[in-house]
């Protein structure tokens, strides 16, 4: 329950920060929040050593799967980051509010 | 109060602490020290749970990696806005609300499902996360590295060439 | 079989070429494009000889069920005619968007990853699985309409994105809640075990909105005319050749043996749906003056038709459904095609302004009069058959309720016959006397789908075949209530 | 020779492919395209004469069949060939194959004849499908597709505004009675479980008397639209802005009369109810003098012989409804001959003068002897007198209507008057007086002329053959009734007489319309004013409905209201584009307030478990 708890939190404060943060770099910061407690919640899901979906999940697959999800989130962070920069070069801006391009 | 709780708590309050500060500060550097403590605690919870291999991946990746990286954009960027980020924040309820909502949503409907792992439950060893990745994992590790590859690839050619 | 799997990975490999080998030419993403639309004909053509032309059903490869828990492929008689259907419509999308030379290798990528996502849904053994396919198909054809399309494209790109959208987060609710209660994902274990389903008529409606918008069905219609007006010649194809099909399968697929007996009680009401979507679809199509949101709206009158088969909640009703999907997935895109070629060489699509074409575009008049006869459901050609099926199995459930029907079939010649007349038929307009006739180029795709119509026409056995097995389970379930 | 009868499949097939080779290669071929398309009636026409010799041979019931399941389990589509149906194909083959050569010589190398050929090659086969099949559905295959080769005949000078609007109008009009018929099949196909004629009429005995009646009055309202009768038959005078053969062949000897088959054919079933026997013979009888009478009121050749052959094909049906289906099928028969003939004769004249209009004629007697000669003969045939073959067949009919129902009866025997005078009518204005027209009109060449020799020899020899045809048909030739011939002629000499009188015209260019009778002529010319009722009653209201559920309801009420996710933001403030502002986060925020809801939705669905 603290567990969820606490990781529901900081997701909730990272999704927050995605969706009134006015500056894409603040937006990234505010995603690796919430990649970060969604790991968390994983991870100590796997450290509780009960049954997720029906089956056993051994300790070794909730790490592996977590080193996964931060592998990926580095290669997110990184491609984000460099559209931001090249962003930054094209607009220079980067703030969301300037840059209405995707316009629907 | 068993000592486990506390040292839980403590890590839970660093964590917070990071996360909101990341969230709603309204200067850069606070904000790159906000994620720095966030990301740490998160660490501190993979070591406190045992799982220190993962522990030192998040270390590694995030702390080493992934906050160099926030810096030298924020730096890059700093230098083509000619302005340090623009970094105010526009609260509204709408907002507030569907992460409210989600949180209460997501707590009520798998409170009975999560319960608080038990320290040192997952007591595996970095041997035992090498034969997951390289046996039922493979595939994905493979996929993985081919992504890493690819987003390197991407990364030189979205940032590449001169600035103008 | 590693064929069935192929079906995927075949257009998958193609969006990777194109983008890899197709950048920056304008021509070359077009020939890859064919080469692999045309490897995916040929992959579905293999399969022919495991029996899937007479409804043998066809396991694809498992691979490691750790490393990919949802991904289960299954052909059976079901999903087998629509693949055909997409077999056939690939290659004449890359045929109509030949002349596609902007961002041509980003074009040819979504037509491929279109291609793979809409196998992916007829293919998919897993409930998951079948998820992900069906939104994967909403993101390439969100980007074909709202990048290559016409003058308001971005209004109607936005709007088959919500609507259609809004319609598979309900079925998303449904696919969940029977996972969570069955506790399985597989498409035949969860079947197996829906009795077990707490909310049942909750669970069926759920999936059945997410349908019923794909359709479509009245009332929720309306975002089909501006996608189709709006979307390039190649997206009005693999609309309202495949993704309207996925409606009409998810609900014999999915939302029938998911919850048979609600199934059972909600059948006047698909029944109403249907009957009021082809009169409906047929007067509104009456009323257009512009020529492709005229064949747009005709098809909510035919898929009507889909809806009134399977509301006989018979085998028959189902086979006409299946007939009338396949048969409208090669006419309404031999139309599509059609009025695209008379868009490229008039820049109009107002029957109005049109006259005495037929003296004019001989050759192209032709090919129109021939769909457009094969649309209001001439025998001989791919519309009757389903058509008449449905009639006979819906009288069969509603007796003379389905007279309006009735009256939507003649609207369908006055529609059809008007769209003839308005733009073939008159004195020659001076404004388009010059314009030359369509390309022996133009003919290949249009008269590809022609020998398909006229072959399905002429023996409809040829999907009754397949559909046959698979649709006597479907209706063993839906009578077993 | 008999033994081609065995492959009775190919009346169909050889005509499809003869069609897809006219059309194909067609442009090739030039005029010699005429040749091959003539193959297939000349094939139709063999096998009919085949399938006939062993039919009066003595074989009983269908000499051969075959059939293959088409649509699922149980709906069959096959073929079966028997008396009625050999006698069909004769007529179909003779008929085509004679309008075949006709139109040879009737279109110039200038049109489009591959399509045209093509289209008369397709009709024969579709027409074949219609006769040989041995069941409902492969009849209605059949009907569907004669149905398309007269839209697409009718509308062949399609930049002619009125030919295409007529076109329409035709598959339209027939479309509607096309509905009662497929509402039939699928009465049909509920109680009976099959749609082959052996086991519908083996099942009709067993059916609630009720079910009889309805599926009588539905396959009625099938052939009322095919066969032009009211009120139905707005479509047929309009349709003669196709070519003439055309009309010779579809609008006149064949398609039209696929009404009056399908009635003989469904006898079993048509039979076995007074009631709908009584609406036939009401249909048919008042069509028969309605027609008649607006025939008498055409100003234009065409249209007269459009008339008149809803008024024969009146005839045919009140012989039906007196229950008399042989005696139907005999009229048929001879209908076919002298009105394709009339027919025939007439595209010879307009041929020779460019024109259509009566008024615009006259004096052709001299300058076209032979098309007059045998026009004579198709105009006596159809007045009915005496040895001609129109003679035998509507003595039958009136014979029979007179004894079923003697009002009737009598109002057929005044609609035989009108026929006799407005075929004579026109024959005067014609072929008598001084001509009218410009130019100097002559006769055409040999493929205008052979078919009208033809066709003439058997409109004045087929009232002999009653015996045999009605043999064929499957029934008996009844006697020449003496009192009903002798009033029948006298009447008929009577309404010549008049016609005579009415049809002189002695000054050129004189306006024939003010010369006959006052009042109603113009009402009677334009169909007693029924187009004009069902323009104002069906066609417009029917436009104007569409128009509203297009414009108000679809466009104004549903798209809105499910547009209304635009309104809904307007109502948290931000306006309707706010949905469209580019606004990414609002996109996300929107997103996550969706996933809120699912959510909600997954754990309300959850609880129970």
């Amino acid at each position: 329950m603290n567990l969820l708890v606490v990781a529901m939190l900081l997701f909730s404060v990272g999704l927050y920060g995605v969706l009134t943060r006015r500056d894409l770099v603040a937006v990234l910061a505010s995603i690796e929040v919430m990649l970060g407690s969604a790991t968390l919640l994983l991870v100590g899901l796997g450290a509780t050593g009960e049954m997720i979906a029906g089956t056993q999940v051994g300790g070794g697959t909730v790490e592996a799967t977590g080193v996964m999800i931060i592998v990926l989130a580095a290669a997110e962070a990184a491609i984000g980051l460099a559209l931001v920069v090249a962003v930054a070069r094209r607009f220079r801006t980067t703030r969301i509010d300037e840059l209405t391009g995707v316009k629907g | 109060m068993s000592i486990e709780s506390v040292v839980f708590a403590i890590l839970a309050g660093v964590a917070l602490a990071g996360g909101i500060v990341t969230v709603f500060a309204r200067d850069v550097t606070r904000m790159v020290i906000g994620l720095a403590a966030f990301l740490l605690s998160i660490a501190g919870f993979f070591v406190y749970w045992k799982a220190s291999f993962l522990g030192v991946v998040q270390l590694f990746v995030y702390v080493g990696g992934v906050l160099v990286l926030f810096v030298f954009a924020i730096m890059l960027v700093h230098r083509s806005t000619e302005g340090s980020p623009y970094l105010e924040t526009r609260h509204d309820i709408a907002s507030i609300t569907v992460a409210g909502g989600l949180f209460i949503m997501v707590v009520t409907a798998l409170k009975d499902f999560v319960h608080d792992p038990v320290a040192g439950a997952m007591v595996t060893g970095t041997d035992e996360v090498a034969a997951v990745l390289l046996g039922p994992m493979l595939t994905h590790f493979e996929m993985v590295g081919v992504m890493l590859l690819a987003v390197l690839v991407a990364v030189v050619i979205i940032v590449g060439g001169e600035e103008r | 079989m590693l064929a069935v799997d192929l079906l995927v990975a075949v257009p998958l490999l193609g969006v990777a070429a194109v983008i890899a080998l197709g950048r920056g030419s304008a021509t070359r993403p077009r020939a890859i494009a064919l080469a692999f639309s045309v490897a995916f004909t040929a992959v579905f053509a293999s399969l022919a000889s495991a029996g899937v032309l007479t409804g043998t059903a066809v396991d694809g490869i498992r691979l490691a069920r750790e490393a990919f828990p949802f991904w289960t492929l299954r052909i059976d008689g079901l999903s087998a005619p629509l693949l055909a259907l997409t077999a056939v419509l690939g290659p004449v999308a890359v045929l109509a968007s030949w002349g596609v030379r902007e961002k041509a290798a980003a074009h040819h990528a979504l037509l491929l990853g279109l291609q793979a996502s809409i196998a992916g849904v007829f293919l998919a053994a897993d409930v998951i699985l079948l998820y992900v396919f069906w939104e994967a198909v909403l993101i390439p054809m969100y980007f074909l309409i709202g990048v290559w399309g016409h003058e308001d494209r971005r209004h109607a790109a936005m709007k088959f994105f919500i609507y259609t959208f809004a319609g598979s987060a309900f079925m998303l609710v449904g696919i969940l809640t029977a996972v969570f209660q069955t506790g399985h994902t597989g498409l035949a274990e969860v079947l197996d075990s829906a009795f077990v389903l707490g909310q049942p008529t909750l669970v069926f409606w759920l999936i059945a909105a997410g349908m019923l918008v794909k359709i479509p069905a009245v009332p929720v219609h309306t975002w089909l005319a501006d996608a189709h007006v709006e979307a390039p010649t190649a997206g009005s194809i693999l609309l309202a050749g495949v993704l309207l099909k996925m409606g009409g399968y998810g609900l014999l697929r999915l939302a029938l043996p998911i919850a048979p007996e609600v199934f059972e009680a909600a059948r006047p009401i698909l029944a109403v749906l249907g009957g009021v979507g082809i009169f409906y679809g047929a007067a509104l199509a009456l009323a257009q003056t512009d020529l492709k949101r005229l064949v747009a709206l005709s098809s909510v009158s035919h898929m009507g038709f889909v809806l009134l088969g399977i509301s006989a909640g018979t085998e028959r009703g189902f086979a006409a459904a299946m007939l009338v999907m396949v048969s409208h997935g090669l006419v309404a895109p031999l139309l599509f095609l059609l009025v695209g070629q008379l868009y490229d060489r008039t820049h109009t699509r107002d029957i109005e302004r049109f006259s005495g074409m037929g003296a004019t575009l001989p050759r192209w008049a032709t090919l129109f009069t021939f769909a457009a006869l094969a649309s209001l459901g001439l025998p001989g050609l791919s519309g009757f058959p389903g058509e008449f099926l449905a009639v006979v199995a819906g009288f069969g459930a509603w007796s003379y309720s389905i007279v309006p029907v009735m009256a939507g079939l003649v609207l369908a010649a006055a529609y059809n016959l008007r769209a003839v007349k308005g733009t073939l038929h008159g004195e020659i307009a001076e404004e388009w006397a010059e314009i030359s006739d369509i390309s022996a180029g133009d003919l290949v795709p249009a008269v590809v789908l022609a020998a398909c119509i006229v072959a399905l026409g002429v023996w409809p056995m040829f999907v009754l075949d397949m559909t046959g097995d698979a649709l006597a389970l479907i209706a063993a379930l839906a009578g077993g209530m | 020779m008999t033994g081609i009868a065995t492959y009775g499949w190919s009346v169909v097939a050889v005509p499809l492919v003869i069609a897809v080779l006219a059309a194909t290669a067609g442009r090739v071929l030039g005029t010699r395209v005429a040749a091959l398309a003539a193959l297939a009636p000349a094939w139709v026409f063999a096998v009919g004469v085949a399938a006939s010799a062993r039919v009066l041979a003595g074989e009983e019931g269908a000499i051969a069949s075959g059939s293959v399941e088409w649509l699922g389990a149980g709906l069959t589509v096959g073929w079966a060939i028997d008396g009625l149906t050999a006698l069909m194909l004769l007529v179909v083959g003779l008929v085509a194959f004679l309008v075949v050569v006709f139109s040879r010589g009737y279109l110039g190398p200038g049109e489009a004849l591959p399509r045209y050929f093509a289209v008369l090659a397709l009709f024969t086969g579709a027409m074949s499908a219609l006769l040989v099949a041995d069941g409902f559905l492969g009849l209605f295959i059949g009907w569907e597709l004669v149905g398309v080769c007269s839209y697409l005949l009718i509308g062949y000078w399609f930049t002619r505004p009125e030919a295409s609007t007529a076109a329409v109008k035709a598959f339209l009009t027939t479309r509607v009675g096309d509905m009662g018929l497929l509402l039939a099949l699928a009465l049909l196909w509920r109680e009976v479980g099959d749609l082959s004629y052996t086991a519908v009429f083996a099942a009709v005995p067993g059916m609630e008397a009720s079910t009889v009646s309805t599926i009588g009055l539905l396959l009625l309202v099938g052939a009322v639209g095919k066969s032009a009768q009211f009120p139905l038959h707005i479509w047929l005078p309009d349709a003669m802005e196709g070519p003439t053969p055309v009309s010779a062949l579809i609008h006149a000897a064949t398609m039209v009369a696929a009404g009056v088959f399908l009635l003989a054919r469904a006898w079993p079933v048509v039979g076995a109810s007074a009631d709908v026997q009584t609406i036939i013979l009401v249909l048919g009888g008042f069509t028969a003098i309605a027609a008649a009478g607006s025939a008498g009121a055409q100003r234009d050749i065409k249209k007269v012989l459009a008339y008149s052959t809803i008024s024969q094909l009146g005839f045919m049906f009140a012989a039906i409804g007196a229950g008399a289906w042989v005696v139907a099928m005999f009229h048929l028969v001879t209908h076919a001959a002298f009105k394709a003939l009339l027919f025939l004769g007439a595209g010879s004249v307009i041929h020779a003068t460019g024109t259509q209009r009566l008024d615009a004629m006259g004096g052709l007697l001299k300058k076209m002897p032979l098309t007059a000669g045998t026009w004579f003969v198709g105009a006596a045939a159809l007045a009915g007198i005496p040895p001609l073959s129109g003679f035998f067949s509507k003595d039958e009919v009136l014979h029979t209507v007179v004894g079923a129902d003697l009002g009737w009866g009598v109002m057929l025997f005044a609609a035989s008057t009108l026929t006799a005078f407005y075929i004579t009518r026109t024959t005067v204005l014609v072929f008598f007086g001084s001509y009218r027209g410009e130019g100097v009109p002559h006769e055409g060449g040999w493929d205008l002329r052979v078919p009208l020799v033809v066709l003439a020899a058997f409109a004045a020899a087929l009232g002999f053959a009653g015996g045999p045809i009605a043999e064929l048909a499957g029934g008996h030739h009844g006697e020449i009734d003496v009192l009903v011939a002798s009033i029948a002629t006298a009447l008929a000499v009577l309404g010549i007489a008049v016609g005579a009188v009415s049809g002189i015209r002695p000054k050129q260019g004189a306006d024939v319309t003010k010369l006959a009778f006052v009042g109603p002529l113009r009402w009677a010319r334009n169909g007693w004013g029924f187009d004009e009722i069902v323009r104002q009653t069906v066609t417009r209201p029917a436009c104007a409905t569409a128009r509203v559920l297009d414009r108000v309801v679809d466009r104004g009420v549903v798209d809105r209201s499910v547009e209304g996710v635009g309104a809904l933001a307007r109502l948290v403030g931000r306006g309707y584009s706010a949905l469209q502002s580019g606004d990414t986060q609002w996109y996300t925020t929107l997103l996550g307030a969706g996933t809120v809801a699912l959510l909600a939705l997954v754990a309300y669905l959850g609880r129970g478990v």
